[in-house]
C-alpha cells in the first residue's frame, strides 16, 4: 500500500517543498490531484494527476446500444448535463436523418439555457467560497433551487434530467413552466444586482482577481481553451454562433468577448453571459411553436456505418463528439471532446510563479468540473 | 459558417488522398511524413490551422487509426488528418512543440490506445492506476471483473 | 459582594489560608466564565452566519438549536486523542494547551465592573499586550510538530501574521494610553468617566479605533486574514493533524481571544463599564446610571463580538503578501502618524 | 432492563449490542447522554467526488439547510471530521485514497454511502473497467441512501437514519484489538 498516490515524485533541490493539493481537497471540487513544488509560497512546477473519477465512459458506451449510452453523458458535466444529453441526441439525428419538430428545438434550447444559467449561479457561489467569502454560497443556491423546481417539474429529477431523447423530448412541459419560468427571470434579474454588490464590487475580491493568471490569445489558442476562458482572452469560439443547432438561429444574443485574459474578466464574462441567457429565454418563451413534442423513432436506431460529428456550446465550452458507427445498434467507438480536459491544460501556464492564494483564484476562474475531464 | 479548405489543400498537397471524415475535410497521411505535414499545416500563412481540437484513435482490429482535428481560428475553416499504424508498434511523433493542447491529448491517447509519442515531455498514464496492464479502449480488451480482482491484489478489502 | 466571599473565608481560615483559598476561588470563576461565554458565543456565531445566509442555523438540539454548543463541546471531549506517528510528541501535546493559558491569562487586570476586578495592577494594559503576543509560540509550535506540510504552511503564515499585527495594535493602544495618562485598567476607565475616549479623543481616537479593529481582527486570524486555517488553500491549517479535545483547546482558546481583544476594545475605547452620559442632560444621565455598570460592560462587549463575528461571515480572505503589505505599508505608517497627532493634542490639551 | 432493547423495534438495520445484552441504570444513562451528543454535532468530511456532491451543496444550502440538525461544521481534515458521506462514484484509483481517509478519521466515525454508484456501482456497475461496484467492499458503511443522484430530502432522511441509529449504539465499546 506504500505508493498509493502518485507516487513519482519530482526531483527536488534541497530547498524546494512538493506538496500535494490531493484528490480530497476543499478548492479543487471533485478529484483532482495536483502535485506542487514549491519555493516558499511561489509555485515553480505543478503536475496533474488524473484518473480518480474516470469511470471508461467512452468503453462502456461501446456495449450500450444507441438509446442508452445517451445518459451516461449526463453523468459527465453533471452542471451542464441537459446539454450534453443534447448533443448526442444531435448526433444520432444527424445520423440517421430524423426529422425533429420545432417545438422540440425550442424546448430543448430553453432548458439547454436554463441550465447553463443554473450552471453559471453554482459558478458564482464556489468561487466566492474559494475565495473565503462564505455567505455568496448560499444566495446562488437561492436562484438555483428555483431552476432546478422548474426541471423537476417538467423532467422529473433536478440535476440528471434525461429529458432529450432521440426524436425529441421525452414529454412535454409542465403547464405551468412559462409563467414560472418568466417569474424566475423576473425576480434573478432585480437579485443580479446582489451579485455585484456581494462580490464583483469587493475590493479585496478585485485586488485577488485582477491581473491573477493571465491567458493571453495565443496561449488559449495553442491550449485550444474553449468557453468563457477563451473569450476571455479574445477569441470568439461560441458554437451557438459559429454553427447554430437546434433553436440557436433563430435568438438574437451577442457573444460577450474581453481581451483581457485574466481571472477578473473570465468572472466579468460568465455574468455577462448569465444576462445573454436570459435574453434568449425571453425572446423563445413567449412563442413556444405548438405541435409534436417529439417524432416516434420505432425500434432499434441503426444508423448507417460511417462517422458523424457534432459540437455543442456547454457551460464551460465546446464538446464535440465523434461518433463512429459500424451499422449494428451499438456505437462502434464514440469519443467526447470535452470542454474541461483542454482548459486544464491552461491551469499550469497561469499558475507558475503565483503563490497558493492566486492557484485556488485560477482554479476558481477556471470553473473545472473533474468528472468532465477523466469521462 | 464553416468554410471548407479543399481548394487550398489540393493546392498545397496535390498528391495526398482527399476524403471526407464526418462532413469535414480530412486528408490520409503516412506516419513517417506526418510531421512534416502537420508543421506546413501550421506555419503556412494561407492555412494557419492553430488550434489542435481533438486528437482521436479508433482500434480498427486490422490497424489503429489516429485522427488530428485541426482549426483554424484565423481562416474558420476545419481539416481531419488521418494516419493509420500497424497494432505491434504504434509509434508516432509527439505534436507538442506545435500545439499545446497534444500534451494532454497525447497521454490519453497512451494510455487508452498504447500509441507511444516519441518525444512527449511527460509520457505517462494519465487515468489508469500506474501499475495498471493492458489498454483499456482497445477492442481486444475484456472490461469485465477487472476491478473485483484489482482491489483483492492491492489489499483494499474490508476483510483481508 | 466579593466582601461578603472575604468575610465568610476570614473567618474559615487563618489569614494566609483565606488568601491561598481566595486566588482559587478568582480563577475557577474566570475558567467557568470564560466556558460558559465560549459557548454563548459559539451558539452565537452560528445563528448570526445562519441569519445572514438566509437559513435558520441549529434549531434541533434545544429549545432554539440552545444545547447545539454543548453538544458539539461534549462530542469533542469523547472524541479519540489522535497523536500522528512522526509527530514530535511532547511538543504536539503541549501546544493547545499553551494557547489556551495564555488566552486565560491576559483575563487578569479586565475589570468588569468597579468592584469586580481581579487585580488592578498598575500596568494592566501593558500585561495584556505581552501575554497576549505569546500565543504565537503555541500555534507556531502547533505547525511545526504535526509533522504535516499543510499546517507547518498554515504555521508560517499565521507567525507572520500575528507578529506584525501585534505592532499596529500596540501602537493604537499607546495612542489612548497616552490620552488618558496612565496604563492601569482602572485608571483607563476612571478617566472616561466625563465620556468615552471615543468621543473625547475625537480623531485621533476614532482612527487608532479602526487601526486597532483591523489588527485585532487579524491577531484573531479571523475574518479576512484568516490564512492560518485557510480551509481552501490549507486544508485547516495549522491544527490539521488535531482532533478530539485537542482541536478543542484551539477551538477554545480562539473564543477566548476574541473576548480578550473585544474587552481590551471596550476598556480602551467605550468606557468600560462607565454608563453613557451626554453633555449636561442630568435627567438622561440619571436613568442611564440605573443600569448595573456590568451589564453596561457586558452590552458593548457583545456588540464588538457581533462586529468580528460579522466580518468572518461577509469578506473573502486576502493572499498573504497582501495582508503583509496592508499591515507594513498602510496601517504601521497611519498608525504613527495618529500617535503623532495624539501626542501634540493631549500636550495643546485639546481633548474635551 | 429493556430500557435500551425497546428502542430498537422500529430501527430496521443491525444494532451493535454487547454479549449480555443488558445494561444498569448508570451505564445506559452515561450511553444515553455520550450518544445524545455524538448524534446531534456530527461533523462531515468534505469528499464529495462527482454529482451526488452538487445535491449534497443543495442539502447545505438555504433551502434544505442540514445545519438546523448541527451538521454545519463541514471539515475539510479527516482528523476533525466524524463522519464522511462518500458522494459520488468511488473508482479504482481512489479506492485506496478512501481507505486511508477512513483510517485517519478518530474514532467514533460513521460512514454514509450517498447514491447508487457506492451502493452497488449504480449506472457503472456492467462494463466498466475502473468502478468500485460498492464501497461496503472497502469501508464499512452505516447508511445507504439509493438514487442517482438522491434528492436532498433524502440524503437529510439518511441523516436522521444514522442519528436514530447513534442513539442505539453502546458508547463505550472495548474492543480486543484484532490479532
Amino acid at each position: 500500500m506504500e505508493n498509493i498516490i502518485g507516487s513519482q515524485i519530482i526531483q527536488s533541490s534541497d530547498d524546494e517543498f512538493i506538496i500535494n493539493v490531493g484528490p480530497q481537497h476543499p478548492s479543487t471540487h471533485g478529484v483532482l490531484h495536483l502535485q506542487l513544488k514549491l519555493d516558499g509560497e511561489k509555485i515553480v512546477d505543478l503536475k496533474p494527476f488524473l484518473g480518480y473519477i474516470h469511470r471508461g465512459i467512452e468503453k462502456m458506451s461501446e456495449s450500450l446500444n444507441y438509446k442508452q449510452f445517451i445518459y451516461l453523458t449526463s453523468r459527465m458535466d453533471y452542471l451542464s448535463a441537459h446539454i450534453n444529453n443534447q448533443a448526442c441526441c444531435l448526433a444520432i439525428e444527424k445520423a440517421i436523418q430524423a426529422e425533429v419538430p420545432e417545438r422540440a428545438r425550442v424546448i430543448r434550447t430553453l432548458m439547454a439555457e436554463l441550465t447553463r444559467l443554473a450552471s453559471h449561479q453554482l459558478w458564482w457561489g464556489s468561487t466566492g467560497l474559494d475565495m473565503g467569502a462564505v455567505s455568496p454560497f448560499f444566495y446562488a443556491f437561492r436562484e438555483r433551487e428555483m431552476i432546478l423546481e422548474i426541471f423537476e417539474e417538467t423532467c422529473g429529477s433536478r440535476l440528471t434530467m434525461n429529458y432529450c431523447v432521440p426524436g425529441g423530448v421525452m414529454n412535454d412541459i409542465h403547464p405551468d413552466f412559462v409563467r414560472k419560468v418568466k417569474q424566475i427571470i423576473k425576480q434573478f434579474r432585480d437579485n443580479l444586482h446582489e451579485y455585484d454588490e456581494l462580490l464583483t464590487n469587493n475590493p479585496i475580491f478585485q485586488s485577488r482577481t485582477i491581473g491573477v493568471g493571465y491567458l493571453s490569445r495565443e496561449e488559449a489558442i495553442s491550449l485550444a481553451c474553449t468557453g468563457p476562458v477563451a473569450r476571455a482572452s479574445g477569441i470568439s469560439c461560441d458554437v451557438r454562433k459559429k454553427e447554430p443547432y437546434d433553436a440557436y438561429d433563430r435568438v438574437t444574443f451577442d457573444e460577450i468577448i474581453t481581451t483581457e485574459g485574466d481571472c477578473f474578466a473570465r468572472y466579468k464574462v460568465r455574468l455577462e453571459e448569465m444576462k445573454q441567457s436570459m435574453n434568449i429565454i425571453e425572446q423563445l418563451i413567449d412563442n413556444i411553436p405548438a405541435g409534436e413534442y417529439r417524432t416516434k423513432i420505432k425500434g432499434i436506431i441503426k444508423p448507417p456505418a460511417g462517422e458523424y460529428y457534432q459540437r455543442v456550446e456547454t457551460a464551460r465550452g465546446e464538446l464535440g463528439i465523434y461518433l463512429v458507427s459500424d451499422g449494428t445498434n451499438k456505437p462502434y467507438r464514440i469519443k467526447f471532446r470535452t470542454p474541461n480536459f483542454s482548459n486544464l491544460g491552461a491551469l499550469k501556464p497561469m499558475s507558475l510563479g503565483g503563490k497558493i492564494g492566486d492557484l485556488v483564484a485560477i482554479m476558481a476562474s477556471l470553473d473545472l468540473i473533474i468528472p468532465d475531464i477523466d469521462r | 459558417m464553416q468554410q471548407q479548405p479543399e481548394a487550398i489543400i489540393t493546392q498545397i498537397f496535390p498528391d495526398l488522398p482527399l476524403g471526407r471524415w464526418a462532413q469535414l475535410v480530412a486528408i490520409t497521411v503516412k506516419q513517417d511524413d506526418l510531421y512534416t505535414v502537420c508543421t506546413q499545416l501550421r506555419q503556412h500563412p494561407s492555412l494557419d490551422f492553430d488550434m489542435l481540437v481533438c486528437l482521436t484513435a479508433v482500434d480498427r482490429t486490422t490497424h489503429l487509426e489516429v485522427i488530428y482535428h485541426l482549426r483554424s481560428t484565423s481562416r474558420n475553416h476545419d481539416l481531419i488528418v488521418k494516419t493509420e499504424l500497424n497494432e505491434a508498434q504504434p509509434e508516432l511523433p509527439s505534436m507538442v512543440p506545435l500545439w499545446k493542447s497534444a500534451e494532454l491529448f497525447e497521454m490519453e491517447i497512451y494510455d487508452m490506445f498504447g500509441i507511444v509519442f516519441k518525444g512527449h515531455p511527460d509520457l505517462r498514464r494519465l487515468f489508469m492506476p500506474e501499475d495498471w496492464e493492458g489498454y483499456p479502449l482497445r477492442k481486444s480488451y475484456n472490461a469485465n471483473e477487472v476491478a473485483d480482482n484489482y482491489l483483492k491484489s492491492h489489499q483494499l478489502l474490508i476483510n483481508q | 459582594m466579593t466582601h461578603w466571599i472575604g468575610e465568610k473565608l476570614n473567618a474559615l481560615f487563618s489569614p494566609e489560608w483565606a488568601a491561598y483559598v481566595g486566588y482559587i476561588l478568582a480563577g475557577l470563576a474566570i475558567i467557568i466564565l470564560v466556558v460558559v461565554m465560549a459557548v454563548v458565543s459559539i451558539y452565537l456565531e452560528r445563528k448570526i452566519a445562519a441569519f445572514m445566509q438566509m437559513r435558520l442555523g441549529p434549531m434541533r438540539v434545544g429549545k432554539w438549536g440552545t444545547l447545539q454548543a454543548f453538544a458539539d463541546v461534549f462530542k469533542l471531549m469523547l472524541k479519540e486523542p489522535l497523536t500522528p506517528a512522526q509527530a514530535d510528541k511532547q511538543l504536539f501535546n503541549i501546544a493547545p494547551y499553551l494557547v489556551l493559558t495564555v488566552s486565560f491569562l491576559a483575563f487578569a487586570p479586565i475589570a468588569f465592573s468597579p468592584s469586580l476586578q481581579l487585580w488592578d495592577m498598575n500596568i494592566g494594559v501593558l500585561y495584556i499586550t505581552s501575554v497576549s503576543s505569546m500565543g504565537v509560540i503555541g500555534i507556531l509550535m502547533a505547525g511545526w510538530a504535526s509533522n504535516n506540510k499543510y499546517s507547518l504552511l498554515g504555521a508560517m503564515r499565521s507567525g507572520a501574521q500575528i507578529v506584525s499585527y501585534e505592532l499596529s495594535a500596540g501602537i493604537a493602544i499607546l495612542t489612548i494610553v497616552m490620552m488618558s495618562g496612565s496604563l492601569s485598567v482602572s485608571g483607563i476607565i476612571k478617566s472616561q468617566a466625563d465620556g468615552w475616549w471615543i468621543f473625547k479623543g475625537h480623531i485621533p481616537a476614532l482612527i487608532a479605533f479602526v487601526i486597532f479593529a483591523i489588527a485585532s481582527t487579524a491577531e484573531l486570524n479571523r475574518a479576512p486574514f484568516d490564512l492560518a486555517e485557510a480551509e481552501q488553500e490549507l486544508t485547516a491549517g495549522f491544527h490539521t493533524e488535531y482532533s478530539g479535545m485537542q482541536f478543542a483547546m484551539f477551538f477554545l482558546a480562539e473564543y477566548t481571544n476574541m473576548f480578550i481583544v473585544s474587552m481590551l476594545g471596550t476598556t480602551l475605547f467605550l468606557g468600560g463599564w462607565m454608563p453613557l452620559h451626554i453633555g449636561n442632560w442630568d435627567a438622561f444621565n440619571q436613568i442611564m446610571d440605573k443600569i448595573p455598570p456590568f451589564l453596561w460592560f457586558f452590552g458593548k462587549v457583545f456588540i464588538s463580538l457581533f462586529m468580528i463575528i460579522w466580518f468572518r461571515w461577509t469578506f473573502p480572505r486576502l493572499r498573504i503578501d497582501q495582508l503583509l503589505k496592508l499591515e507594513w505599508k498602510y496601517l504601521l505608517p497611519i498608525g504613527m502618524v495618529n500617535l503623532v497627532i495624539g501626542s501634540i493634542i493631549t500636550w495643546l490639551g485639546w481633548i474635551f | 432492563m429493556d430500557v435500551v432493547q425497546k428502542h430498537f423495534e422500529d430501527f430496521p438495520g443491525e444494532v451493535y449490542q454487547d454479549k449480555s445484552g443488558h445494561s444498569s441504570i448508570i451505564i445506559t444513562q452515561i450511553d444515553r447522554f455520550a450518544n445524545w451528543a455524538r448524534s446531534n454535532s456530527l461533523w462531515p468530511l468534505i469528499f464529495g467526488t462527482s454529482c451526488c456532491a452538487i445535491e449534497m451543496m443543495s442539502a447545505a444550502s438555504a433551502k434544505y439547510d442540514w445545519s438546523r440538525f448541527g451538521f454545519e461544521v463541514a471539515r475539510a481534515s479527516p482528523r476533525q471530521a466524524d463522519l464522511i458521506i462518500v458522494a459520488g462514484t468511488i473508482t479504482l484509483k481512489m479506492a485506496p485514497v478512501l481507505k486511508r481517509l477512513y483510517d485517519q478519521m478518530p474514532d467514533p466515525k460513521y460512514v454514509i454511502a450517498m447514491g447508487a454508484c457506492n451502493i452497488t456501482g449504480g449506472p457503472f456497475m456492467t462494463h466498466s473497467y475502473s468502478v468500485v461496484n460498492g464501497i461496503d467492499k472497502i469501508v464499512p458503511v452505516d447508511v445507504f441512501i439509493p438514487g442517482c443522484p438522491p434528492r436532498p430530502e433524502a440524503l437529510l432522511h439518511g441523516m436522521m437514519k444514522l442519528q436514530e441509529k447513534i442513539k442505539g449504539m453502546k458508547a463505550y465499546v472495548i474492543e480486543k484489538p484484532k490479532k
